[in-house]
């Protein structure tokens, strides 16, 4: 198990190598400065310049790029944008991006396990049928569209605020109250993030359910006189979720990829939505930073998803 | 418990959440609270009035912060803010003296005084502060702090938009002298000397502020501002609707429609600035000044103003927003005119000599790209309308959108461009020196490379020239210049918008002690500049 | 004549493909009486795993289908069940081990989770009882230390052990009759010894019935008492080990015989009958068996012939039953 | 996984969403291929004093802020969201048949390092790498379409390299090589053919997620730039006229849910078809 861990350890660094070469590589070969975006008649060149040297981007591209690493460690990284350190503008944030992101995973896995298995047992059935074709609608829907077009909605159903985490008019509201309105402003971005997720996942559920109860085991169990739901529900099941442990890894990047549009959208205050200010405005350690975190984030995910699996899967011993 | 009970209870419990939530989404009341939520695209960068350069850092920095001096409401003059009052000596090194307000407390409690005048402009000038405004003060030749409330500058040469630099916001000294100005934790939890003390500041989300109880002019009536940051205009309109925001820039395609809600007034105000298509001065086909000039007249910018911006927009002649002062009222837009356009075309020599619809000149058509940067939509209407135009007049345009970055470094400041549609915010000042003399064509602002001897002398004589009135006359002069070159073709100045919500009023001191209620008037200085004195009063004073 | 312990009756069962029906089971008669071994032989594809598995009714619907046909278990039609009565038959009076004791183990639990299983339903015992009694099965199966082994996943044993234990599943009840659906096809040479052995053993101290599905005409002559011969969904010839063995009446049997790989010409198993078995969906018409048969005539063609009884413990399906072998 | 035609056929005729899909596509490709025919007007013909007008027998989708046909728009824009698709494919499917093949005919050291590079690729949040690029090398049709493929063929190399590893152990591949047969040849002539029919089903799943990636980019500003007609372009415009004018935003959302189900459905339906054993799988 030690020699495991490790193992992925040294392969999750070079990865982590890899990544943060790559996210340079592509950024420094860019047009467009950090500094050159502001169109102001009163700033002079000069100055300009100036702030060039002050953010070593005088500096050549591979000595920049262990500047980056070190200052990085150091916490003496800062955005060029507002002078402030990167990782604290992103530890600010990212655990707004986690919770958005941990309420729509909760959503896809608790909605999307029941509808798979529910649609598998009754494959081509009506509702087998329905949930099919709606998988499929959810896997193709551009969710910035269907954001708008929910949003629009509440407004004039409702006229109750929906952007950002919480409403601004919360005079005389009680505790509850607040409660409610915080899970109002998460829910419905991370309804909507779930989508694809939910719709992809439900689909692999009921195509690993109907796999596995196709399965010799199932069949020795039937023989055994165990009746037909108890072999599907206790037998079926925990086999055809097996394989969906490792999905875990593999739904946070599509995740965090929906949250630049998503948190944009909701006016949620993530990563997601610094990610994209930071690449408007070029601001180099903060897109870097941000690659290298969320790029960390799917590691561990998948990390994980590989430790969960060896729980959940008695044939896998990490030795 | 059986397994597929278990499976049942997720989306089960998923579905009473919901509906619970939307229960009680249905059933609140609104409310109305004494405090005013406005909301910004972008969040703050810096509340530090020396490093700001967005809007958003800008607007709370104008809560939080005070200048020596301000525009007045009609942004014609200056009236005292920390400095009570100033005096200038002119001549050929003039000086400006400040006299500063007694009295006058920092939020911390600690007393303003001429020493952080003195430490904000060195703060300034010192080359390891990242400020884009020092070049407001390279033409000060010392800064003296003759006493406490005694603050002295003297200028190298006569520089008359100085004065106006000083309505910088002043930074206190005394918590900032020890630390890194880029870096330092103040520019995240700023202390001022404005009518609005900072409070709180949730990164993407909302900066709070509230009333300054020791504030010089007296506490402000509203109990705080609340700044949201919502990223998309549309989005913000949303929130409008649902009362989550009191104030929101109307765009006018939305004029008609937000007029019409009972909960909202609309105020109007032309903007400080103006749109226009610039052309590459150095490229050989906009050379001739009568191109130019039969651009213009092709260009039906009644007809842009009238449906891009559903009339909310002024034709401009000239380089400057038509409502200020040194707007040259006798210099008239060339009005639009097909036929002239043609017959100027033929007089530079382009005729449609092989009959394809396009002018040509030596075989040559005329046929160039037209571009702007992406995000500003009135930019890529008029632009979409603008090539209409000009291929009615007989020239090939191609009209692309770029990213502002790439707009920016590959095109502009290039000057790989034929032509842009950009626009320019200016400040009431009227100074252009940086985007018109064609000392700044190399590295400054005048990026389409006009140069003329007789507004390059205009420029400098304008900036040296304190009396209103000569200054007056030498922008008319230079105004009057530009209408004949057509470096570009001035568009219009558009007409901001905003609705807000009408609950608040202007409270005023009757004769006798008494509150006296007023509807919120917009001034040319902007909607909020009597922000001190707006009030949310309990009961509803006045309807609509 | 005592009476059977099952009697299965014209038992036909068809599969609905998207490409056509096939015919894996047609008209399908046997018996076993309580304590004998009857084995099903026959090539893959001829449908005796198909008869097995609908003695269980676990064929597969869709698409499957049980067309016809009785099944008398101790005189109740076991086709005529609720699907609940019918539970209560799987694994208590009918149990049925499988061919691939790899994947025939759900690998997600301990073996003795899963013989467990079937003695808290069929038993009514509580956990700890169940436990004791599974372990008590897994000793008698010969698996060593069975407490310990009790535990185990599958993967952590071996092929043989795996099937022991499939061996003590089928069998923690005490059924009436075991189907054993190729029980040693799978296991190494040696193994299949054992666990044959094994079977037999167990066999005679419980005294049930086992139905041994083979295509193994060895394991056939090793354990069982009587022997039915099916080809193409039919039973071709049915009857006593020895008479099977010594006196057979139709080609098939004769060819499947011949088949038996000696130890010396090993390589040249199956060169005795010619041709390939043929498409289910696409069968020929009387004997089904006739394009393969050397003593094939032209009345084979016409007509499929009917199982004509050699004495009254053995039949045969072949007009030339009498000059045949 | 052999295509056999016939049998090809048979199982996707079966799948009745799949035909719909395919016809559907069908119909995009002709309007694609007859914009300029069938469009009552001229895309970015102008007409202010028709702007913003209702869905009508005159303009039948509505006209937009300029008083352009949206009709005629969204007709032109389906050549733009098909080319940023399928092209954006073919980058994705060369890339990652050539990163898989070498991978999975040569294995050992080859295989090591390239898989650790699809590894390393596979970690970037796709849509935020996407981003990223196409906002640093400027936002171009000709961009959008290179960037999503060189970042999306990640999986194509990964079942590519299974499917060579798996059939370099052929008897034919063996024959082959043992014929002294180039490498190149027995790849191209032996493997690569062998291997497509899965190659066909991702891709055609691929041209699904390329179109909502473009109108993910186009609504965050990175997409074909306006004034092209795209249907994420035409959408990213209207969605400012929402409350005045919903036929900008409801239209070329329907088109791209429409044009990204029936990929979605026919690649499913490709997949079934090619092998049954998967059924249903995804």
């Amino acid at each position: 198990m030690t020699s495991f861990l490790l193992r992925r350890i040294l392969q999750m660094f070079i990865t982590l190598i890899g990544i943060s070469i790559i996210s340079w590589l592509i950024i420094t070969t860019a047009p467009g400065g950090p500094i050159s975006l502001t169109m102001d008649p009163k700033i002079s060149p000069k100055i300009i310049e100036q702030m060039m040297k002050n953010y070593d981007l005088d500096k050549p591209v591979y000595q920049q790029y262990f500047l980056w690493i070190k200052k990085l460690f150091t916490g003496r990284l800062y955005s060029f944008k507002d002078g402030r350190p990167v990782l604290e503008k992103i530890w600010e944030r990212i655990g707004n991006t986690l919770l958005l992101n941990l309420v729509a995973m909760t959503i896809i896995f608790s909605l999307a396990i029941p509808l798979g298995v529910f649609s598998a047992r009754k494959q081509y059935s009506m509702m087998d049928r329905l949930t099919t074709f709606g998988v499929f609608l959810g896997l193709s829907i551009p969710g910035f569209w269907l954001a708008y077009l929910i949003i629009l909605g509440t407004v004039e159903l409702f006229g109750y605020p929906v952007l950002g985490m919480r409403s601004f008019v919360t005079e005389g509201f009680g505790a509850g109250e607040i409660v409610m309105d915080r899970i109002w402003h998460l829910l419905l971005p991370a309804m909507i993030m779930a989508i694809h997720g939910l719709a992809g996942l439900s689909r692999y559920t009921r195509s690993s359910m109907l796999e596995v109860i196709r399965q010799d085991y199932i069949r020795t169990a039937k023989a055994k006189g165990v009746p037909e739901e108890t072999v599907y529900y206790k037998h079926g099941l925990r086999n055809a979720l097996l394989p969906i442990v490792t999905l875990f890894g593999f739904l946070i990047p599509g995740l965090i990829g929906g949250s630049i549009i998503m948190e944009s959208v909701f006016a949620w205050p993530g990563i997601g939505r610094l990610a994209y200010q930071a690449v408007l405005a070029r601001d180099y350690p903060v897109v870097m930073t941000i690659n290298t975190i969320t790029a960390v984030l799917v590691l561990l995910g998948n990390f994980i998803a590989d430790l969960l699996y060896g729980v959940a899967d008695p044939r896998i011993r990490y030795q | 418990m059986k397994i597929k009970t278990l499976l049942f209870i997720p989306p089960i419990l998923f579905l009473i959440i919901l509906g619970v939530n939307l229960l009680f989404v249905s059933q609140r009341p609104p409310q109305k609270v004494n405090q005013l939520i406005m909301s910004s695209i972008g969040d703050a960068s810096f509340l530090n009035p020396i490093l700001a350069q967005d809007s958003a850092s800008s607007d709370i920095n104008s809560f939080v912060f005070n200048g020596l001096i301000k525009y007045d409401r009609d942004l014609q003059d200056f009236v005292g803010e920390l400095a009570e009052s100033w005096k200038i000596k002119a001549g050929e090194k003039p000086e400006i003296t400040f006299f500063l307000r007694k009295g006058v407390l920092w939020h911390d409690g600690k007393e303003f005084t001429a020493h952080d005048v003195k430490f904000t402009y060195d703060k300034i000038m010192d080359e390891k502060t990242n400020t884009v405004r020092r070049s407001d003060y390279e033409l000060v030749e010392k800064a003296e702090v003759l006493d406490p409330y005694t603050f002295r500058v003297t200028y190298r040469q006569p520089f008359s938009p100085g004065l106006g630099t000083w309505g910088m916001g002043i930074i206190p000294k005394h918590l900032l002298e020890k630390e890194d100005i880029n870096t330092t934790p103040f520019n995240r939890r700023p202390v001022g000397t404005g009518p609005f003390r900072f409070v709180e500041w949730v990164t993407d989300e909302k900066i709070v502020v509230e009333a300054n109880p020791t504030y010089f002019h007296g506490k402000p009536h509203l109990d705080r501002i609340i700044y949201r940051i919502i990223p998309e205009v549309s989005l913000s309109e949303m929130e409008l609707l649902t009362k989550g925001v009191d104030s929101y820039g109307v765009s006018p395609h939305q004029f008609r429609r937000m007029s019409e809600i009972d909960f909202l007034k609309i105020y109007s105000q032309p903007a400080l600035g103006y749109t226009y298509i610039g052309y590459n001065l150095k490229n050989p086909l906009f050379q001739d000044r009568r191109v130019r000039q039969a651009f213009t007249h092709a260009v039906n910018r009644e007809e842009i103003v009238q449906y891009v911006l559903y009339g909310f927009g002024k034709v401009i002649s000239g380089p400057f927003p038509s409502h200020l002062w040194y707007y040259n009222p006798n210099v008239k837009p060339f009005p639009y005119d097909p036929q002239k356009a043609r017959a100027l075309m033929a007089e530079a020599g382009w005729k449609d000599g092989d009959g394809d619809g396009i002018l040509d000149k030596d075989g040559k058509p005329f046929r160039f790209k037209l571009i702007t940067n992406s995000g500003n939509d009135v930019r890529r209407d008029v632009g979409v309308l603008v090539q209409r135009q000009l291929r009615e007049l007989g020239v090939d345009v191609t009209f692309e959108v770029y990213e502002w970055s790439v707009f920016l470094k590959n095109f502009i400041n290039a000057k790989h461009f034929d032509a842009c549609i950009l626009g320019w915010g200016l400040s009431p000042d009227p100074d252009d020196y940086q985007i018109w003399h064609s000392s700044q064509i190399e590295k400054g602002f005048n990026f389409v490379s006009y140069k003329n001897p007789e507004v390059d002398r205009l420029l400098e004589e304008g900036r040296k020239e304190y009396d209103v009135e000569k200054r007056k006359q030498i922008y008319w002069r230079i105004h009057e210049r530009m209408a004949e070159d057509q470096p570009y073709t001035f568009l219009f100045s558009p007409i901001g918008m905003s609705a807000l919500q009408n609950k608040f009023v202007l409270v005023e001191d009757g004769p006798s002690g008494q509150k006296i209620y007023q509807p919120i008037k917009i001034e040319k200085a902007g909607l909020m500049y009597d922000l001190t004195r707006w009030y949310v009063p309990t009961k509803t004073v006045m309807e609509k | 004549m005592k009476t059977p312990l099952l009697e299965v009756r014209s038992l036909t069962t068809q599969f609905f493909t998207e490409d056509g029906v096939v015919r894996a089971v047609e008209d399908v008669n046997f018996e076993i009486h309580p304590g004998e071994i009857l084995s099903l032989v026959g090539e893959s594809g001829c449908g005796k795993s198909v008869t097995g598995l609908s003695l269980l009714r676990l064929i597969p619907i869709p698409p499957g289908k049980i067309m016809s046909g009785e099944l008398l278990f101790e005189g109740r039609d076991l086709l005529g069940l609720e699907e609940r009565e019918m539970e209560r038959v799987r694994g208590n009076d009918i149990s049925m081990i499988f061919q691939e004791p790899m994947t025939s183990l759900n690998p997600v639990f301990t073996i003795g989770n899963q013989i467990m299983e079937a003695l808290q339903l069929h038993q009514n015992l509580d956990k700890k009882e169940a436990r004791r009694r599974a372990i008590e099965m897994l000793d008698r199966v010969k698996i060593p230390s069975p407490e310990v082994r009790i535990d185990s996943y599958p993967h952590q044993l071996s092929g043989g052990m795996r099937q022991r234990a499939m061996i003590a599943m089928a069998l923690s009840c005490q059924p009436k009759l075991l189907i054993a659906d190729e029980p040693t096809t799978a296991l190494d040479v040696t193994i299949q010894a054992q666990v044959l052995r094994l079977l037999k053993e167990i066999q005679g101290e419980m005294g049930m019935a086992v139905m041994l599905i083979t295509h193994d005409l060895g394991v056939v002559s090793e354990i069982a008492d009587r022997v039915a011969v099916m080809y193409a969904g039919r039973i071709v010839e049915s009857g006593p080990i020895e008479a099977i063995f010594g006196e057979m009446r139709h080609p098939y049997t004769r060819g499947l015989l011949e088949s038996i790989p000696q130890l010396e010409e090993k390589k040249k198993r199956l060169n005795a009958i010619p041709g390939q078995v043929p498409n289910p969906m696409d069968l020929p018409t009387g004997c089904k068996f006739h394009p393969r048969c050397h003593l094939m005539i032209d009345d084979c063609k016409k007509e499929e012939p009917p199982l004509y009884p050699v004495n009254k413990n053995h039949f045969s399906r072949c007009i030339r039953w009498k000059e045949c072998c | 996984m052999e295509f056999q035609t016939k049998s090809f056929w048979h199982y996707f005729k079966q799948n009745r969403l799949a035909v719909a899909g395919l016809a559907i596509i069908l119909v995009v490709f002709f309007i694609a291929g007859t914009a300029s025919l069938i469009a009552p007007y001229d895309p970015g013909k102008t007409n202010v004093s028709k702007k913003l007008k209702s869905p009508s027998s005159e303009h039948l989708l509505g006209t937009d802020q300029l008083g352009r046909d949206v009709f005629s728009r969204m007709l032109y824009g389906s050549r733009i969201s098909l080319s940023v698709g399928l092209v954006a494919v073919a980058i994705s499917l060369v890339i990652g048949v050539f990163v898989g093949a070498i991978a999975g005919y040569y294995g050992r050291w080859a295989d090591a390092v390239l898989m650790r590079f699809v590894d390393i690729m596979l970690c970037f949040p796709s849509f935020f790498l996407i981003l990223t690029v196409v906002a640093l090398l400027g936002p171009s049709m000709l961009n959008v379409m290179v960037v999503i493929g060189i970042t999306s063929w990640m999986g194509t190399s990964r079942f590519v390299r299974a499917e060579f590893l798996s059939l370099r152990e052929r008897d034919f591949v063996q024959a082959a090589r043992a014929l002294g047969m180039k490498d190149r040849r027995i790849i191209l002539r032996h493997i690569l053919p062998n291997s497509l029919a899965p190659v066909f089903v991702t891709a055609t799943l691929d041209v699904a997620t390329a179109v909502l990636v473009e109108a993910g980019l186009s609504f965050l500003g990175f997409g074909v730039q306006p004034p092209a007609p795209s249907w994420g372009n035409i959408l990213t415009e209207g969605r400012t006229y929402i409350f005045d004018a919903w036929w900008l935003t409801v239209f070329p959302g329907l088109a791209i849910l429409m044009t990204v189900l029936s990929f979605n459905l026919l690649g499913e339906g490709l997949r079934d078809a090619l092998d049954p054993r998967l059924r249903g799988r995804r």
